[in-house]
């Protein structure tokens, strides 16, 4: 067995192939025992592993130490909490509260805000939410190479519960209603096309959880969720695009803000908040229904 | 006056889950913490007079982020028996597998 | 208005269309929809460029019915376009370029998700290049993490899981600090759109009493930008990412994702934060010291890579150095060799990088050194295109990567006590830069050993164009600078002016 | 000295904020496993958004929901910080999901969640071979 400073010199010689030992363990079919067993030499990967750990962990607690000082510091310098002559209590602030109503249509100024006078933002942030959900789909999806590992996901079978399937019956809709009704009041009380959308996915994510993801499969297929993706987005992207090129190009845009407080006002913000909501309930969906399954 | 002693507790139960997270030495107990810290925040949330943020964090935080790591645990195994940690002390210590644990091994496969 | 003016605005919502209907569109449509779309965008932004230059203006862009302080805003002067312009040739050139080994890397399901990344990289870089609020600026930040670390971990194997990991991790600690960063310049102004927050910026400066506050948001900003740019210590998760991705995300990553960063930093630092309030927080200067440590020391390490592509790699993590040593000198002609940096190392790294995948296609496939001896008898072409790279990357006169360095020599004797370290790093840069590149090119053209199975291969000319068009927009800049520096000099003028 | 200290008390919320910024960040670099990385960068947005709602607070006022026709700003907090955190709560959860989706990814792979064991591969790397 070499010793520690021996391995390294081989290491940095690069004589220790661990990545020959690697690649040959994964191109092997896969034995039953096979994630048991250990990929490289143990006793230099123990080593390795543990060289510096009391360093490591100084070194972590050190400047979590150093970074929370160096913030503590700023923070001491901010303005007083609270304090209604802050910077931030400006002409910006004041205009979204006192014009926001009249300007947008919502009573909820930080719908307003963040679906009319900031939507630029909104509409990278649902983007944002659209790139994970391809980058996961592109992750977990990987084909090539595909083992099936069946997880203990079989051993319980919610659906045989008569407790919980009488539950969920009445629970689901319920939620489901809560969340259309957050979703659709996004203009008038707290919440909004993202609260909205989770909360809806949780629904979808409870009947998947109980009825099993075939029958969720089969239920709210694949190709479904992609094309209300697709229209959601593409609608938000298009009506954005409207309300952008007419309000840099000063031209009178068609769309009226309608009656403050009424269900059916505030413009776009109504559209918006579904399509959005149904972005992110896609989203969360899919992403609950790519990490629930077995196959990698 | 209350109100903001309570803001105190609030805020040193963050702290606190946040070093207990940090300190954890399993992942499941790391991500039922987690879960924890998510409710006081969204109940912070409600103090900043943010219902807005209240909805979305409990939704989103506590709810799917949370729901996300528990089947990321699941994926791999971890939920009854801390497994990561077994497993990668059984490959350090090059211990045969056990017949108990072959078996095992042979389930899950 | 003029009808071009809305031009950047439809550039950017055309991607975000496009990256949705390719969703849908699978592999082959996708293809074809992503070149035409960066086809599109370079006329586009080819159009604006025009546009800000012939007319000598810089304009802002409503994004929606509100004026500044309240809506989103976008601003064209002449450096956005100029930068948009390049991301999009050389991602153009790097995606056609790399298109056999995308086919080959990639598996067949991943594909069409691959081009939705590439759709989505540009629409961030786009919206980097002409955003004139900071927090649009964070969002489309965490836009190019995610669809880089898409197209970086496309490629299936294990090491590019393990590498898009550490690149994450480096990342969002850069977002992080960023994001953290615009919240106390937030709070201490109570803006987020340039204009406004230059005034503010200025008056709390003025002012004195937020200092220090100011001072560490900036240093925050630059900090994090820096970190996701793989600026020196910061490096370690770049030559990775780098080197283990299919080719064509190799070029996109290290030819214009990390330029992104840098120039939205250059763009704070002018419309955002003042010149003049960035220089005296003397956060310049630690991104100077960086810069020169990145230069040397990443260099060696390039010296010590026994793997082509992680070579490269370094180097472009040195190369990063010289950008950001260009931002830390505090004059304007130094930004302006940084945005010549920025630029030559677009074309060039890009160049490197296919030429010497291609290299290594004519050696089995290998990518160490001993394998690749005489692989420029196997494969002229590629070795021609490196062996350029290389005088270009080593700063021979004619090729692009002369110009910057001239800049940066000549700018520092203006500097004070930063005058001899600048010098002597560039020096010793140089240096490097010669032993290992020149080192690679000799090797690549020594005869080939007895006994050696490799043949000369049947060129590719379709991946081999792409690359000489960037060595002839290579050349095109070393031999005839000057109307490209005075578009530049144009372009920081219009900085200062709204 | 002492009146910093005063400061730090009185923007006792703030403090808190940063504190859990630092947490989560050291989490992210410096936590071997992999699921607490991800839990960190929770944590660490949290902080950030914590610090920025905190700024947006108006002691005594109320929901920036308009109720009553009172459209006066003196009766409402600051709108903004509340939207943007509402955007940075959305792109946070986009990328952990991602980070969980490489995390699964690789542990199928190596079965470890421990990332020196995986640097250890990876550095392995640099001597070069085949790509």
């Amino acid at each position: 067995m070499p010793n520690e400073k021996n391995l390294l010199r081989r290491w940095l010689n690069g004589q220790v192939d661990w990545s020959a030992m690697l690649e040959q363990q994964q191109t092997e079919p896969p034995k039953a025992a096979a994630p048991y067993e250990p990929h490289w030499d143990a006793a230099d990967a123990r080593r390795a592993v543990r060289r510096g750990q009391w360093a490591y962990t100084t070194l972590a607690v050190a400047s979590c130490l150093l970074l929370a000082l160096f913030l503590l510091l700023t923070v001491a310098n901010l303005p007083p909490y609270g304090s209604d002559s802050a910077p931030t209590v400006n002409e910006v602030a004041q205009r979204y509260v006192e014009k926001g109503t009249e300007e947008t249509g919502a009573v909820n100024t930080v719908a307003g805000l963040i679906l009319d006078y900031r939507a630029f933002d909104t509409l990278g942030e649902s983007f944002v939410l659209f790139t994970a959900m391809c980058a996961v789909t592109m992750l977990m999806n990987a084909p090539g190479r595909r083992r099936v590992r069946k997880l203990d996901q079989d051993i319980v079978d919610y659906y045989q519960d008569p407790i919980i399937r009488t539950v969920c019956k009445m629970v689901i809709p319920i939620i489901l209603l809560f969340g259309i009704y957050i979703l659709l009041n996004g203009h008038l009380s707290p919440g909004g096309g993202f609260s909205g959308g989770a909360i809806m996915a949780s629904a979808l994510i409870i009947y998947a959880l109980v009825w099993g993801g075939e029958r969720a499969a089969k239920a709210i297929p694949a190709k479904t969720v992609r094309i209300i993706v697709l229209c959601a987005l593409g609608f938000y992207a298009c009506s954005k695009t409207y309300s952008f090129f007419t309000g840099s190009n000063h031209l009178p845009s068609i769309i009226s803000t309608g009656t403050p407080g009424r269900i059916l006002s505030a413009g776009l913000i109504l559209p918006l908040n579904v399509s959005v909501g149904f972005v992110v309930c896609c989203t969360m969906y899919s992403f609950y229904m790519y990490f629930r399954r077995g196959d990698v | 006056m209350i109100m903001t002693i309570f803001r105190l507790i609030l805020l040193v139960g963050l702290i606190v889950c946040a070093a207990a997270t940090a300190l954890a030495k399993k992942p499941m107990q790391a991500v039922i913490i987690y879960m924890a810290f998510s409710v006081i925040m969204s109940v912070v949330w409600i103090m900043l007079e943010s219902p807005d943020l209240a909805i979305t964090e409990a939704a989103v935080g506590a709810g799917i982020t949370s729901l996300l790591l528990f089947l990321t645990l699941r994926r791999l195994n971890l939920i009854d028996q801390d497994e990561a940690h077994r497993r990668h002390e059984e490959i350090l210590k090059k211990k045969a597998p056990t017949a108990e644990q072959k078996e095992e091994a042979d389930h899950a496969q | 208005m003029s009808f071009v003016q809305n031009f950047p605005f439809f550039s950017i919502i055309l991607c975000l269309l496009c990256a949705v209907v390719t969703f849908v569109a699978g592999d082959r449509w996708g293809r074809r929809l992503t070149v035409a779309l960066l086809s599109v965008s370079i006329v586009l932004q080819g159009c604006v460029l025009w546009f800000c230059a012939h007319n000598n203006i810089s304009y802002a862009y409503m994004m929606g019915h509100f004026p500044a302080p309240w809506g989103n805003e976008i601003m064209a002067g002449v450096l956005e376009p100029l930068m948009a312009l390049v991301f999009s040739v050389v991602m153009l050139l790097s995606v056609l370029g790399g298109m056999r080994h995308i086919e080959h890397d990639i598996g067949d399901g991943s594909r069409a998700l691959y081009w939705v990344m590439v759709d989505l990289t540009l629409v961030s870089l786009l919206a980097l290049c002409y955003t004139n609020d900071i927090f649009t600026g964070y969002v489309f930040i965490e836009i190019c993490t995610i669809a880089s670390c898409g197209i970086l971990c496309a490629r299936e194997s294990g090491r590019t899981l393990l590498a898009s990991m550490r690149y994450m991790v480096f990342s969002l600690v850069g977002s992080g600090l960023f994001f953290i960063g615009v919240v106390y310049l937030y709070s201490v102004t109570g803006q987020l759109l340039f204009p406004q927050l230059l005034e503010t910026v200025g008056a709390v400066w003025q002012n004195g009493a937020y200092r220090p506050a100011v001072t560490i948001a900036v240093g925050l900003i630059s900090t994090g930008l820096a970190i996701k740019s793989g600026l020196f210590p910061f490096h370690t998760w770049l030559p990775e990412a780098h080197s283990q991705a299919s080719v064509a995300s190799s070029c996109i990553l290290s030819g214009v994702i990390v330029k992104g960063y840098a120039f939205l930093l250059i763009k704070i630092i002018y419309r955002a934060i003042g010149p003049a309030v960035y220089y005296a927080t003397g956060v310049q200067n630690i991104l100077l010291v960086l810069g020169l440590g990145g230069m040397v020391i990443c260099s060696v390490s390039a010296i010590r890579a026994r793997h082509l592509k992680v070579m490269v790699a370094y180097s472009s993590a040195a190369q990063i150095g010289y950008i950001f040593m260009g931002i830390g000198m505090g004059t304007q002609v130094g930004m302006l060799a940084a945005i010549l940096q920025v630029i030559n190392h677009a074309l060039t790294k890009s160049m490197l990088f296919l030429s010497a995948v291609q290299l290594s296609d004519a050696s089995q496939r290998h990518m160490d050194f001993p394998h690749l001896r005489g692989a420029g008898h196997r494969d002229p072409a590629a070795g021609i295109l490196f062996t350029a790279g290389a005088l270009s990357m080593v700063g021979v006169p004619l090729f692009a990567g002369f110009i910057p360095k001239l800049y940066f020599a000549q700018e520092a004797f203006s500097l004070g006590w930063q005058r001899w370290p600048v010098l002597l790093a560039l020096v010793a840069s140089t240096v490097l830069n010669v032993l290992y590149f020149l080192y690679t090119a000799v090797l690549i053209w020594l005869p080939q050993e007895e006994g050696c199975t490799c043949r000369r291969i049947k060129a590719h000319w379709d991946e081999k164009l792409p690359a000489f068009v960037l060595l002839a927009l290579g050349l095109a800049m070393g031999i005839h600078s000057a109307p490209l520096t005075a578009l530049l000099r144009q372009g920081f003028a219009l900085f200062s002016r709204y | 000295m002492n009146g910093m200290f005063s400061h730090l008390i009185e923007n006792y919320q703030a403090c808190v904020a940063v504190v859990l910024f630092a947490i989560g960040m050291c989490m992210l670099l410096f936590d071997k496993n992999l699921l607490k990385k991800v839990i960190g960068l929770d944590i660490m947005d949290s902080g950030t958004f914590l610090l920025l709602a905190d700024r947006g607070y108006i002691t005594g006022r109320s929901v920036p929901i308009i109720s009553d026709g009172v459209t006066d700003m003196a009766h409402y907090i600051n709108p903004l910080p509340a939207g943007l955190v509402l955007t940075g709560i959305v792109v946070s959860v986009s990328v952990s999901a991602l980070m969980l989706g490489l995390t699964i990814r690789i542990y199928n792979k190596y079965h470890t969640l421990n990332m020196d064991a995986l640097y250890l591969i990876m550095s392995n790397r640099r001597k070069g071979g085949r790509i």
